[in-house]
């Protein structure tokens, strides 16, 4: 069990530098998951029963309606927690402008739900109303007449979706078959003011919704506008602004007295980037030249074409390299150092051709979405964790070579580099002495 | 999120039964000592990550129970089944007519391959029914032939299959005084298999249960359901729902995940303890107050001295002095019991828990020097009282407390093997003396790597 | 779940044979009150439907209809199977189970393994295959024989090696009882010697039974039975030796009583894989646990309690009792001390109302007491299954491989070359086909090696026990 | 008379409109950024009026704040967020330095301040991106995760004075590996419950073409407090929107207007010639980058070079004199041109694309179950089988990394007697 030392203590500057990197791969992936989660917590609420105004949080109200210890709620605390919560009931009721509506029988009123839907959507826009909603509407009709008078007046059309009266209608219901489920613990459902079951699930009624018509006006516009706007864009309203645009980019430029270029922080950035990328797929591509064996001398010859190609292309990113590296440390005098002009010399953004309007992105079953959201993901991880490999490398190969081997600080060393150099930091090494005893 | 149950053996599905059973009583009790809304919270909370709901509203386990002989299953299937509150799915379940025969090697070698479609399929079958999988709750011991065997089997394909999701092995530690005479040969194949393809083990030691059994729970003659319910109680008190964060009132959704990433992420450090208090029979509980300071108190105590209950602690352990660097073999002697820790997660559960003071848990000088408070010390908690306390801190930890136990078997079980003993019972379903090498190397730089984590 | 065969070859394995099947159906009749076929009835019975006319269908499930005992009876002499097939055990078995000749094997191992091995060896095959096709999962052969006399050790013997032939996966679980040093069989040191030498190599696990160990406990029983005194009525039925099922008394006691103790023992030893428990023990995990080398799977069994007092108001001490007797000398089947020899390895098989607690405590409380080989000092095994024996709360069964069978089989090799030095009834043997004199010789060095082993194992006892150096891990 | 009359009104009326067009420009634009100042702001900038200084200097902040501070810095003091917006400015690389040596919280220099603006104006895209990064999100969108894959400039509050040991490394490199696998974990699940509410809406939107109703529109269903709220935000967007439309349409006005502020402050601060006291900052990180993709590059530069010169050679000696022909040398054109073709379109997928700043197109994801009709778009098959093939390079490349340092460590530490190293295996 004795174990010797096994720690490996960096030098400051390469464990700034790693912990660094990867702290910040951290941080970014946690604020992903917040994302994703918060997105992820209303997605849930939706699939899970509708029911009106019910308020989230159980937090506040928890001290105060603390039970005794004595297990269960003395009928003190039985009738508090009733009228809290009637109140709170209440509160959002106004809130939420809503009248109270008459009693029906459940079915009806969720029919009546589907109903007041399309009959005030058929009010207020008739022309859209889609096809299948009227079939529901006419097939409520036998009880048509009953629903309408207990249909709320509604002065904006959007409040409309979730009358109050099928939520009254809800809990009445619960109250009578309130006994019926035998695994609800009596003691935990003091009394069924609460049992506010659900209205009802996406699922069994999701075909009914309908979007509220200023909503859809809304939306129309918002999309023919940025559908605009893309067009606009791709012309550029006249060469006019365009020229204007340069010009004056160009005076502002000359007014400073500068007649090079300097490339900035943010260009230094993409460059790098942009050269990382072409280093990983240039040596992609002569793995794959070489590893393929041609079959003639034309294909040989085609494969040596490319390979020099290559040759040129990555001299040609050295000098990039060179170029910004000597213009970020002033060694040389300010250059045009680009051939090929990139964002920031481009004058304005008149030659995108990008659209503002999104493309749809078609997808046939759940479980090809999840394909698709997992090797998008991977892609990702995979490029960060090729960044990371590679600058675990520079921070620890030159470590292990310019120290003298053996040692137990130089096995740590070994030990953990190996780890993370090699096997992704999922699996480890043993070392173990070759003793003359075993 | 939710988590698939994997039961393998007899041990597992004993164990697996006394879990559900433990988490349903729990989530469906009057106890929890909260308003009626936040306990529908938690019910729903536990209830998505271990049921889901069958069409006649009956909560449906989310288990997969495996065995190589029937009995075992069909007995708690039907214990399931008499409970009325839960059962387990239809055809959740697959048995074979002979078992391993406590053969670590058939497990693996035989009844794996020869059952991996059939167990995959329904395991599959399980997870579909997971709007979301957070991974998976392997219960097996690692003493016997299909629970250690094939477990070790399965935990690999789900790793394959299933690369993304995570995977806790809970496993049975034996009696240190043996119930199976080649548990330490299917012990150290089981460890090393599954340091290579799990992502934690968590473990938990007979001798421990039975001495809290004994000791704790006041039971005069232990039964095994006695341990397993023990054993559930500490499963259930990390396992159940706690808030995401400090002052968040939504339930954490993750806990595997967040639990893994806190305490297990080093390759070589992937066993956890569990240790929690109070634990006493009802007679005592009625007659006990607590309060957080000393639950505490006495659960860092347990800690810091290797204790595996709260009676019987050593007090005279103490962290070693903080700051200074170890002088020589000065404080060797005292020490020798001081638990390292490399990181620790506290639950805790009840009333006021919003008052309890965790600092003491964050002393740097319980911790292994490479890794600070910050990184290594996590909590979380619920107002939610668990089972029948009204206040329960449990701990997991990632510590030295099983390097000892672990040591033991590696060498009672190297012992063995040099002498060669029931190697021929291994080699005969195509084991090799060098996949039993292997093992030992694995293990001895666990051993190692823990031990080289102390002041 | 899974079955067994029982091959009961010779006069005394049809007597045990016969006790067996015998309690084996109290048993079950005991567990089973509602008249189901169930799993743990099919390991050792058939549910067959009489009213077919043939060789009776299986029926899987529902009502038992008529059971029929997964057992093949070999004898070269026709009178135990008649008188079995006579008694009221008769429905349990038909003809076509059994083969019988008329001559007997004369003492004589060579005329068993060799004359009656080579005649009857397609028919006793098409027996057994035929009673393992009436199996969904075959897991063991229990054959049960004498060691001493011809057709139990010859032909007896000569299964072992058809067996693991012809079903090279299931365990074969041998049985054998030893001639006591004052056996009127002149020549069962020999036969007994030829047919150890057939364990050796083809059995997975023998369980030696001594007449002289069984004769002991009997009069011990006896002698509590009869002494009347205060507080020690047994409880009737209750005696490990007892058997008032069918079994009418044709053989006077103590035949009887000594065929019962090891029926008993072939029962307990199948309980745990018949009934349920908090801890199994399947018949697999015997040899899995027990038998560290290969050719050492000789297990000194023991039985205890002998018998439950009717005075039910002392259990405690009487469960750790039942602990402690198990090792003591004279509860073993055999002539032999485990306390005072060397343990590789010890299974419990406890039945009946005892917690994993009990069974703890009382390891550590023995375990001081006993010396283990040094590189499995904690070799247990053990089970807990819920049904206790008919008549008792609970019982123990302790298999231990020990080195104290050795004195065994040293007084066994003595007394072979004793007759063999003389070259005494030698010819007998020599004359029969296929024999050799090699065959003895062979079956000599066969012994002594295993011996050798055992001493040699001896001879750590009482060493320190130390560690053997691992690897060392650079860090 | 009337025509003459007529002639009058027209030119007093393009004068009127050429008056005019500048206002509605500068409202325009006021109104398309977000918390637009009025457009008397710019006129006083023009003139290098004070009043103006503080209120450019905020919008500035918050057209150049990176979206996802928004939250965080809002509330920074005034000189912070001059500060901020210095640096912005310059890492970005604008060129003027005049505004950089104003002290912060002065308010100086408001007319530097328009100019800057309209630097970024000028640039691209300005009020499209700012828009489109608050765009209203009706649809339902797969996550972005760029910035994955490229860890923005560490952040600067990790401080290492501790010595740090190789095992902590190790550690938050296994805590990393476990939040991609929970991100994974939980993309599942929103595409489980995505592909739900979208399967549970079929037939409900009133676009045809779309089918189904997204998240957003189905959360505002079930909220109505909540839809309110979102018709509102669209509806400011899409006045935002108009305004840009229309800022599109009469900004050339506008660039008139600026060349004479220009001319202005050139006039009034000849001295800014001098060069600038701030240079920009390029991060050490920055820097540490290039060396390394130079390091690798001239790895690749050696092995290309190893494998190319020999098989040149070979090919020469085999080929001799017969490859002379005419024929042969079309053959030879056509060969050159596929492979620059080939390796051109492979430079082009790494060249930065025109502008790294606007957001990918955005995707509204449309569950699509084989109806005949299907909406146009891309396919998922399509892009799945693009991304798989990207995955597998990748996998490659990390792989070739990995046994790269196998073997330099094999190397290294293979030649130490006494030593056995044992890997476990793998299954």
């Amino acid at each position: 069990m004795l174990g010797a030392k096994a720690e490996y203590l960096l030098p400051t500057d390469c464990a700034r530098r790693l912990v660094a990197e990867v702290q910040g791969a951290l941080d970014y992936c946690a604020e992903r998951q917040r994302q994703l989660e918060q997105s992820l917590r209303v997605s849930r609420r939706l699939l899970q029963g509708w029911e009106p105004a019910r308020t989230p949080a159980p937090e506040p109200e928890t001290k105060e309606e603390a039970p005794t210890p004595a297990c269960t709620p003395s009928a003190q605390d039985l009738k508090e927690l009733e009228f809290l919560t009637q109140a709170l009931e209440k509160a959002v009721r106004v809130r939420k402008g809503m009248s109270k509506a008459g009693q029906r029988d459940r079915t009806s009123s969720l029919i009546s739900a589907a109903n007041a839907a399309t009959s005030g959507a058929t009010a207020t826009a008739h022309s859209q109303a889609p096809s299948q909603a009227g079939s529901h509407a006419s097939g409520a009709k036998s009880t048509k007449g009953a629903q309408k008078a207990t249909v709320p007046a509604k002065n904006s059309p959007e409040c409309r979706l979730l009358s109050r009266g099928n939520r009254t209608h809800v809990r009445t219901g619960a109250q009578a078959t309130g006994s019926g489920p035998g695994l609800r613990d009596q003691q935990m459902v003091p009394s069924a003011v609460s049992q506010t079951t659900e209205l009802f699930t996406l699922k069994e009624k999701g075909t009914l919704l309908q979007l509220p018509v200023a909503f859809r006006k809304a939306a129309s516009q918002n999309s023919r506008l940025w559908a605009q706007l893309s067009s606009i864009q791709a012309s550029d309203s006249t060469d006019a602004t365009r020229a204007a645009k340069t010009q004056f980019l160009h005076k502002l430029q000359t007014a400073t007295g500068w007649v090079g270029h300097r490339p900035s922080a943010a260009e230094v950035e993409t460059h790098a980037q942009s050269l990382r990328k072409a280093c990983t797929l240039l040596r992609l591509c002569m793995q794959k030249e070489l590893s393929t064996a041609p079959t003639d001398w034309m294909q040989e010859y085609r494969c040596l074409l490319v390979l020099e190609e290559l040759q040129t292309m990555v001299g040609q990113c050295l000098h990039r390299i060179q170029g910004l590296q000597a213009a970020v440390t002033e060694e040389m005098p300010p250059l045009c150092l680009v051939e090929k002009p990139t964002q920031a010399s481009a004058p304005c953004g008149g030659e995108m051709d990008s659209s503002w309007s999104p493309e749809f992105l078609l997808y046939s079953s759940t479980k090809e979405l999840q394909t698709l959201a997992t090797l998008k993901l991977r892609v990702a991880m995979l490029e960060q964790q090729i960044h990371l490999e590679k600058v675990l490398m520079a921070g620890l190969l030159p470590l292990i070579s310019s120290q003298e081997p053996g040692g137990p600080r130089w096995l740590a060393l070994c030990r953990a580099a190996y780890s993370l150099l090699c096997e992704g930091g999922e699996r480890f090494l043993t070392v173990l002495r070759d003793d003359p005893a075993d | 999120m939710s988590i698939v149950t994997v039961q393998l053996g007899q041990c597992g599905n004993q164990i697996g039964f006394e879990v559900f059973d433990a988490l349903f009583r729990d989530s469906h009790s009057s106890q929890g000592l909260c308003s009626k809304r936040e306990n529908e919270t938690y019910q729903a909370s536990c209830k998505e990550r271990f049921f889901r709901e069958e069409e006649n509203g009956v909560p449906v386990a989310r288990a997969v129970l495996v065995d190589m002989e029937p009995k075992v299953i069909n007995q708690t299937l039907s214990k399931a089944a008499q409970s009325g509150r839960w059962k387990y799915g239809q055809h959740a379940c697959f048995c074979q007519r002979q078992g391993s025969g406590n053969n670590w090697a058939y497990g693996y070698a035989v009844h794996g391959p020869k059952h991996e479609e059939s167990i995959m399929n329904l395991i599959q079958k399980e997870v579909e029914k997971c709007d979301s999988l957070s991974g998976f709750f392997i219960v097996m011991s690692m003493a016997g032939g299909t629970g250690s065997g094939l477990g070790a089997f399965i935990t690999q394909k789900l790793q394959d299959q299933y690369s993304s999701s995570l995977k806790m092995n809970q496993i049975i530690w034996p009696y240190g005084t043996g119930e199976v005479i080649v548990q330490n040969y299917n012990s150290i194949l089981t460890l090393s298999h599954l340091y290579r393809s799990s992502d934690a083990l968590l473990i938990h030691e007979n001798d421990a249960v039975h001495k809290i059994c004994a000791k704790q729970m006041n039971i005069k003659q232990i039964s095994f359901r006695d341990l397993n319910q023990v054993l559930a109680h500490q499963l259930g008190s990390v396992f159940q729902p706690t808030y995401c964060e400090d002052g968040s009132l939504h339930y954490r959704r993750n806990p595997l995940g967040d639990l893994m990433e806190h305490l297990v992420p080093h390759p070589e450090f992937k066993m956890l303890g569990i240790r929690n208090i109070p634990q006493m029979s009802e007679n005592s509980l009625a007659y006990s107050t607590f309060t957080w300071a000393g639950l505490l108190k006495h659960l860092r105590q347990m800690l810091i001295s290797s204790a595996k209950m709260e009676e019987g602690i050593d007090w005279q352990v103490q962290p070693p002095p903080s700051g200074l660097p170890p002088l020589g073999k000065v404080s060797v002697h005292k020490d020798l019991h001081f638990n390292t820790s490399i990181a620790n997660l506290v639950i805790l559960r009840g009333k006021d828990v919003q008052s309890a003071d965790v600092e003491g848990f964050k002393d740097p000088a319980l911790y292994t020097s490479w890794l600070e408070p910050v990184h290594a010390f996590s909590m979380w908690k619920t107002q939610r009282a668990f089972d029948k306390y009204e206040k329960s801190a449990a701990l997991v930890s990632n510590s030295q407390l099983l390097v000892k136990p672990l040591d033991m078997i590696v060498g009672k079980a190297w012992n063995m093997f040099a002498s060669k003993a029931y190697i021929h019972q291994y080699t005969k379903f195509g084991m090799e003396e060098e996949d039993f090498l292997d093992s030992f190397t694995l293990l001895e730089q666990v051993v190692a790597s823990y031990g080289s984590l102390g002041p | 779940m899974t079955q067994s065969v029982v091959v009961q070859v010779g006069q005394c394995g049809n007597q045990i044979g016969c006790c067996f099947w015998d309690l084996a159906l109290r048993e079950h009749a005991a567990v089973n009150q509602k008249g189901i076929y169930d799993n743990a009835i099919s390991s050792f019975f058939r549910n067959v439907d009489t009213r077919v006319v043939g060789d009776g269908v299986s029926i899987s499930k529902g009502r038992i209809s008529s059971l029929k005992a997964r057992a093949v009876l070999i004898d070269m002499e026709e009178g135990v199977v008649n008188e079995i097939l006579q008694g009221p055990l008769r429905d349990v078995f038909d003809s076509k189970q059994l083969i019988t000749d008329i001559s007997g094997s004369g003492n004589n191992w060579a005329v068993g393994h060799k004359v009656f091995g080579s005649l009857y060896r397609e028919q006793i095959l098409e027996k057994l295959r035929k009673s393992a096709e009436h199996c969904d999962c075959l897991q063991c052969f229990f054959i049960i024989h004498s060691m001493g006399g011809g057709t139990g050790s010859g032909l007896g013997t000569f299964l072992l090696k058809v067996l693991e032939d012809e079903f090279p996966e299931v365990y074969r679980f041998v049985t054998a009882v030893y001639p006591s040093s004052e056996d009127d069989v002149i020549t069962s040191p020999y036969n007994s010697m030829l047919a150890m030498r057939e364990l050796n190599e083809h059995a997975d696990c023998v369980l030696p039974i001594d007449n002289q160990s069984l004769f002991d406990i009997i009069s011990k029983i006896d002698l509590v039975v009869n002494s009347g005194k205060l507080g020690t009525t047994v409880k009737p039925k209750s005696l490990v030796t007892s058997n008032e099922g069918a079994v009418k008394k044709r053989h006077k006691k103590p035949f009887d009583a000594m065929n019962n103790i090891v029926a008993n023992l072939l029962l307990s030893l199948t309980s745990s894989a018949r009934f349920e428990g908090s801890l199994n023990m399947d018949l697999n995990e015997i040899s899995m646990n027990l038998v560290p080398f290969p050719q050492l799977h000789y297990l000194v069994s023991s039985l205890t309690p002998l018998y439950t007092l009717a005075d039910v108001n002392i259990p405690p001490r009487r469960l750790d009792q039942m602990f402690s007797d198990a090792f003591s000398k004279d509860h073993q089947l055999i002539q032999a001390d485990p306390r005072h020899s060397l343990y590789l390895a010890c299974a419990l098989i406890v039945r009946g109302n005892v917690q994993i607690s009990d069974l703890r405590r009382n390891i550590e409380r023995l375990k001081p007491a006993l010396q283990f080989v040094s590189w499995n000092q904690e070799g247990w095994k053990t089970s807990l299954c819920s049904v206790p024996p008919v008549g008792h709360s609970h019982s123990l069964l302790a298999l231990a491989n020990n080195t104290c069978v050795k004195p065994t089989f040293m007084e066994l090799r003595e007394r072979f070359m004793r007759l063999y030095k003389k070259k005494a009834h030698l010819h007998h043997y020599l004359h029969v086909d296929g024999m050799e004199e090699s065959a003895f010789a062979d079956a000599v060095s066969s012994l002594s090696a295993l011996i050798q082993e055992y001493e040699e194992l001896d001879a750590t006892k009482g060493m320190p026990v130390q560690d053997v150096p691992r690897l060392s891990v650079a860090l | 008379m009337p025509g003459a009359a007529g002639c009058t009104g027209r030119r007093r009326r393009r004068v009127e409109g050429a008056a005019k067009a500048l206002p509605e420009a500068i409202a325009a634009l006021s109104r398309s950024l977000p918390a637009g100042p009025s457009p008397e702001i710019f006129r006083r900038a023009k003139f290098d009026r004070p009043e103006a200084a503080p209120v450019l200097w905020q919008l500035l902040f918050r057209v150049l704040l990176p979206l996802e501070a928004n939250t965080t810095l809002t509330d920074l003091a005034p000189e912070t967020q001059a500060r901020v917006v210095k640096s912005a400015l310059s890492s970005q690389g604008y060129p003027r330095s005049a505004l950089i040596q104003f002290s912060e919280g002065s308010s100086q220099g408001s007319r530097e301040l328009l100019l800057a603006l309209s630097w970024l104006l000028a640039r691209g895209p300005l009020l499209e991106q700012l828009l489109s990064q608050t765009r209203v999100q009706l649809g339902d969108q797969l996550p972005q995760y760029e910035a994955l894959a490229r860890p923005d400039p560490p952040a600067p509050h990790v401080e290492t004075e501790s010595p740090v040991d190789l095992r902590l490394v190790e550690w938050l490199m296994g805590k990393l590996r476990f939040r991609w696998r929970r991100l994974i974990s939980s993309q599942q699940e929103q595409c489980t419950l995505l592909s739900k509410i979208h399967l549970y809406t079929h037939g409900c939107h009133s676009q045809q073409s779309l089918g189904h109703l997204s998240v957003a529109e189905t959360d505002m269903l079930r909220d109505p407090e909540s839809s309110q709220q979102l018709l509102r935000t669209l509806e400011s967007e899409n006045r935002r929107l108009e305004a840009v439309l229309e800022w599109r349409r009469g900004e050339l006005v506008f660039w008139q207007w600026m060349d004479t502020v220009l001319e202005a402050c050139s006039l009034e601060s000849p001295a800014v010639t001098s060069q600038p006291t701030v240079l920009p900052v390029i991060s050490d990180r920055g820097l540490g980058e290039l060396e390394l993709v130079k390091q690798e590059l001239h790895a690749l530069q050696e092995e290309l070079q190893e494998a190319a010169a020999p098989r040149r050679a070979a090919w020469e000696t085999q080929v001799g004199g017969l490859g002379q022909g005419p024929e042969w040398s079309t053959t030879r054109k056509a060969l050159r041109e596929a492979v620059k073709q080939e390796l051109g379109a492979l430079q082009r997928s790494w060249e930065p694309c025109s502008s790294p700043d606007q957001p990918q197109r955005p995707h509204r994801l449309v569950r699509s179950e084989g109806e005949s009709p299907r909406p146009k778009g891309l396919q998922a098959a399509e892009m799945i089988r693009t991304l798989s093939s990207q995955e597998a390079c990748l996998k490659k490349v990390l792989h070739q990394l990995q046994s790269q340092c196998q073997q330099e460590l094999a190397r290294l530490a293979g030649s130490l007697p006494g030593l056995i190293w044992i890997l476990a295996p793998g299954h």
